[in-house]
């Protein structure tokens, strides 16, 4: 039988060093739906950094705001040395993170929060400017002479998905807004398929994660439309897709160098005293991969570290 | 059909006035018509006897007059005047009581629960004052002479009779001027009935109109004043007790000759003998059928 | 006092005759069909793409989806029960499917055994709890959803390293699956995925099974009255626990159209919620939660409803932040014409 | 109490054997003894009738025999061998075919699904022989003397008689060797119920052996072979008819002397006369109370 | 043929008398209790942060959290009903207060009233739905709840331009509002949210409501037989529509707490799937689905269980891979443990 596990097993990982620093608890605590590719890559970052340092790292998530801000409160019960939490729900969560800061907790912000983090009391953010990045993709898709782009939001209500979306608008104009379900995948797909066969000037999609970016090209070869796809964010499958040229180009935010950044930071912080980004914001992206650059990203997308 | 107008003569004269009146009422299930042109009186003081076969339309009838039926046709007044119940509360507001065919308990609920449902005992600001109601409950179906070892179990684990006793004493208990009864003594045991029939004449000397839907003549004629039979949905006789024997009434009820001839050939039946058994199960032949 | 004895006729002249017509609009699905017919020609008048003959294969695709799933619900429900797992369990199969196939190096196929095997597994075993232990499935398949959605996550990041199974679409027997679960074929203008042919299939099937069999009669009892229809001798625990198989199975089947329509990956955490598609569609097309009447067609045409609203509102390009609203108000008119004919029907 | 005994010794000397044998039988629903140390034969070609008071235990009793619940302790025997009935399938498959009080019906299917459930006929595959079950449910209620006017109606919307004669119809056609009735013709008219008594009788000289509950004395002596009363969940009276008057029997059933006050007050009240109606509703005492 | 005739006892000595404790043991929460001591006392080994007094805090809130909401949704399921929009509508309410607030620059306090009303409407218009079209409540309630997560988000968008309402925390009212709904205080070495303590309250009341007035008990009736109810005159329609609005009410009263817990801000997509957390809290705390059996204390306990296993599945720092199929096994156990109870129970 060929591919599988055995194909795979042909290559192989490596480990590196490890901290010599006390043993230290430091928990991660994210807004995300469980199986979510990006946090997944978030998570190998923080765990990858909690490894080196010695750290034991404890994820959880809850996508509802009070859920979140409550699971902030355990980290607190649990006396853990460090929270990196991420603030898409600043008003929810924030209360409790001024509660850890005040019991001399360190935390660190990452992947949301630009604007809020520092009134938290956080010692370091990372992440990338959501309006920002949708700026940036807004003048690409200029320079790409595309005319009409649908901008795919699979989570209705996201804070930073409906600032992507905002941030292209505000640099390119004709940007229609469509809602899918990011957890249903064909349901997706039967969803583009449709606004391509109703709009049928829509020469771009813009998925914003990189799952709903490979349904958006089976669907768009579905509706006989010639739209190109554009995506946020890397996978494994996304960065074959780019090889190909099924997929324009992707707009990296580096979901690994946040996990590991957020936790690296409180390691710093609590042995060296060190503050990342000296009180300002480290941003993580946007970067933009396409047939010009993919070969230096593909083999850590295979990796699941891109 | 001369029954209505024999009907207002009958009731102009009569020693008493009706309480409740129908007037060729009629009601339709979708293409069935379960009820065409009934009149019917309910005088305080009388028991009105409903009979006939199954699914002649009695249960319809008194769901009209219950309100949980709307008519289809004519007319129901309630002391002369017109009504039309929208609910089974219009009806019982009006003093009329009802025991139900299925009885109307809510089976999870307990016994108690279920006596005083729609009619509770409270002690302001509608708190249930539970003491008093299972005292009365207990009361009330001790007179029916059928003990419930605990009043708190729910209903829906009761015995058939023991659920058409508490409902037969929950209408009594609070039955203002009229006590309908659809078949109430359908799942009693002998002593029982007795005590059912025995309040239901008690009823009427108090002065309340009584309707009373039994298929057992001998109940029927024991205690009416009043006999009503329906057949496939119309009035087929409409009778004083003064006016039909037993046998009369009990003929119309049956059909006539049919039951004869049944009732006979039951009787040529030695039931004392033991028949041989023959091998294995044998078909059954219909008692209609020639035999 | 004068009593009146009239004879009544001996036969029952009662019952007035009821146009064929009428007799059809009692049928529990016709409702929803009408639903269906009104949603269809509102979208056809405010949707151009709607009208498009071409676009007919997008919209179907969209209901097959969720109708697939839909059949065996709709028997579920019939039979007096929930299915809360159904939606993972999709998401269980086709990760059991693309799992093995990886790990273990082997043909599809063989991996498609297992994971079928697996899916009756987790029916029986919902089936066999309920009858076990007498709670409502509402709680039963509430367990399973969970165990069931926490093992799907990790597992696949046990196997695979990541939340997505690793694709196994340049393993052997891949092609001939893909031909089956998710291939599409060309009919007039209209593109058609082959799941849409099997969900129809599946539809006259289970239908004709329901009215016409044994079994069928059956499902009817145990959801009409259990206590009942065990007095009477029927199997109640053996029937349960087929219905519950049956969702087993066909939560197999959507998995492997997802499998090969998604270029054999499947993402872990795919199928949270599906379950109340499922359960929309068929209380949409007339099954009663409580049990014991309902219909497979008119499950059927619950999804097809869910789905011609879901592509509608996109197709007449409406705004999206009102999407739902929308959905619900459609949902909402959809039921009561439902109802309209229904007590049209029985007044006639 | 001499009753197993003096049975055991009956049975060896009597002239069929019993098909079903219950011995020293008892059953508690949580902390309600329901039956205590019932004995009990059912013999082919004999009619046992079943008495008792509401709330005796007479539906528990044959509950038992039917499969529906598993007694607590004793013996249950059919055809001499040892038996646990698990489910009422195995009872059926026994050859015991049951009527129950509650009747067993799925309200919302049609009534020729309900007349066959669980016992469809099928043409192969399992496929429904629906024109067929549909003629034969039609022949079977129409013997019963019951018109249904369409039998895809669902049995939840027929009057309570028409769903009594189904329920009886369907035992009495697929009764093989023992038919159970629990107070069949409770909800019946006078018609049908002389059919149905007429079928018990029918069917014990087929050589089924029939066990027949009921709260009509008449009923039963009319039929009976065999009467055994039950007295809050114990046996006690068993006798056979040619040892008991009908007079006797319905002594035993209510319970003595109590009845015998009660009919004759009953007969003292002049139904006939219209009382005088009083003004509003009035207390009703019960007959029980001192009067 | 010998016929024995024996006089029986003319009393009734069947019934054998049950203890003190049998009897307490057939309430329909003791089941559920049982089972929360049993995941309290699993967690409290396993988890050592669950073992510290200070933490009962966070593990109380999370539990009110979904405990509000579950007093009306017992009481609702009790009464033969869902609400698939108590989840959402919980949402709505916070941002008609705060999008009232802000857009007219009233004090918080009257944009709370004029969201009370629209709580209660909502509330109304589904009960009215439901008894008017007579469709069941889980279609009518589906309805609602796409409507009401369409408007929230279009709405908010359309009145301050982003998914989430502006802030209120500086208005007028704010503070008491604040102190009122989200305040906290320190009982010994715990903090306490305010809203357990209105939970406690609200529990209380709904409890001695439901077993000791007569609406409590017209609830029950209509719940376990609303045909019968309505026959003995039990005002079926009122009672129905009232618990709906008892429903709004709560997710009013949440709806508040959200909005002052969180500075002012509601997230306009937030609330959706709460409603399941709802009705698993009802189930599992004995509720019956079907109506006419449960109480409120026994959906508290459900709650209590819910958050006591989502915490301490966090505090006993388990994979959070494998949170669900714990949260699934967890809760299986529970009902069971529960439901072995309440066999033992009746058979004393
Ligand atoms: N499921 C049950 N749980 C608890 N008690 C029960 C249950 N079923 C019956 N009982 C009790 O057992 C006793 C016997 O009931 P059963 O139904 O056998 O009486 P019956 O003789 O058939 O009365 P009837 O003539 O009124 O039908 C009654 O006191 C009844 O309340
Ligand atoms: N809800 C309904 N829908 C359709 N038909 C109905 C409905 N209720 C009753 N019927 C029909 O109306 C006719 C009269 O029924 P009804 O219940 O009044 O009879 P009944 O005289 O009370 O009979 P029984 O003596 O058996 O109780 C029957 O043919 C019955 O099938
Ligand atoms: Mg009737
Ligand atoms: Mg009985």
């Amino acid at each position: 039988s060929s591919g599988g596990k055995k194909e795979e097993e042909k290559a192989s990982g490596s480990s590196g060093n490890v901290a010599t620093t006390p043993r230290m608890k430091v928990a991660l605590i994210t807004h995300s739906k469980q199986g979510d590719t990006f946090w997944d890559i978030v998570r190998r970052g923080a765990e990858a950094a909690a490894q080196k340092d010695n750290i034991e790292l404890q994820y959880s998530s809850d996508p509802d705001g009070a859920g979140q801000a409550n699971l902030v409160q355990t980290a607190i019960d649990s006396k853990v040395d460090g929270i990196a939490v991420t603030l898409n729900k600043p008003d929810a969560v924030i209360p409790n993170v001024k509660k850890a800061v005040a019991a001399g907790i360190p935390v660190t912000v990452l992947n949301g929060g630009l604007d809020t983090w520092k009134t938290s009391g956080a010692i370091g953010y990372f992440g990338q400017d959501e309006r920002i990045a949708g700026q940036a993709t807004g003048e690409k898709l200029k320079a790409l002479g595309a005319k009409k782009v649908i901008c795919v939001i699979h989570e209705q209500g996201n804070v930073s998905l409906e600032a992507r979306c905002q941030g292209i608008k505000d640099k390119f104009g004709a940007v229609e807004n469509l809602n899918v379900d990011g957890a249903d995948q064909p349901g997706t797909q039967a969803t583009i398929t449709s606004k391509l066969q109703q709009d049928k000037g829509a020469d771009y999609v813009m998925a914003l994660n990189a799952g709903v970016a490979l349904t958006a090209v089976q669907a768009a070869k579905d509706a006989g439309s010639s739209a190109k796809i554009g995506s946020f964010d890397m996978s494994k499958e996304m960065a074959k897709a780019v090889q190909d040229g099924t997929v324009d180009f992707a707009v990296d935010q580096q979901p690994y160098l946040q996990g590991y950044l957020a936790v690296d930071a409180i390691w710093l912080n609590k042995t060296n005293g060190d503050t990342i980004g000296g009180g300002e914001a480290t941003l993580t992206g946007p970067a933009f991969i396409d047939k010009s650059n993919i070969e230096a990203v593909a083999k850590y997308a295979a990796a699941g570290t891109r | 059909m001369t029954t209505t107008s024999s009907f207002d003569a009958e009731a102009a004269a009569g020693p008493t006035t009706p309480v409740v009146h129908l007037d060729q009422v009629g009601k339709s299930y979708g293409n069935v018509n379960a009820l065409r042109g009934v009149s019917l009186a309910v005088r305080q003081g009388e028991i009105t006897c409903v009979l006939g076969d199954n699914g002649a339309g009695k249960s319809t009838l008194i769901k009209i007059i219950a309100g949980l039926h709307e008519h289809s046709d004519g007319t129901l007044s309630v002391n002369g005047e017109e009504r039309r119940f929208k609910s089974p509360r219009e009806s019982l507001d009006s003093g009329i009581a009802t025991v139900y065919q299925d009885l109307a308990l809510a089976p999870l609920m307990s016994v108690w629960r279920n006596f005083f449902l729609g009619n509770e005992i409270t002690k302001g600001f509608g708190r249930l004052d539970i003491r008093q109601m299972t005292r009365i409950a207990q009361e009330e179906l001790t007179k029916m002479g059928i003990s419930i070892p605990n009043l708190d179990q729910p209903v829906g684990m009761l015995s058939g009779g023991q659920r058409q006793c508490i409902a037969i004493a929950r209408a009594i208990y609070f039955g203002a001027k009229v006590l309908i009864l659809d078949e109430p003594t359908a799942a009693l045991g002998v002593k029982q009935s007795g005590v059912v029939l025995k309040y239901i004449v008690k009823a009427r000397d108090a002065g309340l109109g009584v309707v009373f839907i039994t298929h057992n003549p001998h109940h029927a004629y024991l205690v009416g004043n009043h006999f009503v039979v329906l057949k496939l949905g119309r009035v087929a006789l409409d009778t004083h007790r003064a006016d039909i024997t037993l046998e009369q009434l009990t003929n119309e009820m049956a059909g006539g000759s049919e039951l004869e001839a049944l009732s006979h050939e039951l009787r040529d039946i030695d039931a004392g003998a033991v028949a041989r058994p023959v091998d294995g199960p044998a078909r059954i032949q219909s008692p209609l059928e020639s035999t | 006092m004068a009593s009146t004895i009239t004879t009544p006729a001996a036969a029952d002249d009662r019952v007035s005759t009821r146009s064929v017509g009428a007799r059809l609009l009692s049928r529990p699905e016709i409702g929803s069909l009408v639903g269906a017919a009104a949603i269809l020609i509102f979208f056809a008048i405010a949707a151009a793409p709607f009208r498009d003959i071409n676009n007919v294969g997008t919209i179907l695709y969209g209901a097959a989806l969720i109708g697939v799933m839909a059949v065996p619900v709709s028997l579920l429900m019939v039979g007096g029960e929930f299915d809360l797992s159904a939606g993972v369990a999709v998401t269980t199969a086709g990760l059991t499917a693309g799992i093995f196939a990886y790990q273990f190096s082997v043909n599809v196929w063989l991996a498609m055994v297992v994971s079928l095997a697996l899916a009756l597994l987790i029916g029986a075993f919902n089936g066999w709890l309920l009858m076990k232990t007498g709670l409502p499935s509402f709680l039963v398949t509430l367990g399973t959803f969970f165990i069931l959605q926490g093992l799907n996550i990790a597992v696949t990041r046990l196997t695979s390293g990541a939340v997505a199974s690793n694709s196994i679409s340049d393993m052997d027997g891949f092609s001939t699956g893909h031909a089956v679960f998710a291939s599409q074929f060309k009919l007039g203008g209209i593109t058609v995925k082959i799941i849409i042919v099997w969900w129809i299939v599946f539809v006259a099937i289970a239908a004709w099974f329901l009215l016409k069999t044994k079994i069928g009669n059956w499902i009817f009892a145990v959801g009409g009255d259990a206590a009942a229809a065990r007095a009477v001798g029927v199997p109640v625990k053996r029937v349960k626990i087929g219905l519950f198989m049956a969702v087993g199975f066909f939560a197999w089947f959507t998995g492997m159209h997802l499998l090969f329509a998604q270029n054999g990956v499947v993402q872990s955490g795919e199928g949270v919620g599906k379950e109340f598609l499922y359960i929309i569609a068929a209380v949409v097309g007339g099954c009663l939660l409580t049990g014991g009447y309902g219909s497979v067609v008119g499950g059927a045409v619950g999804a097809l409803i869910f789905g011609m609203v879901q592509l509608g509102v996109v197709y007449a390009g409406w705004n999206p932040d009102w999407f739902k609203a929308f959905l619900g108000v459609m949902l909402l008119l959809a039921t009561i014409v439902n109802l309209v004919v229904k007590k049209k029907a029985e007044a006639r």
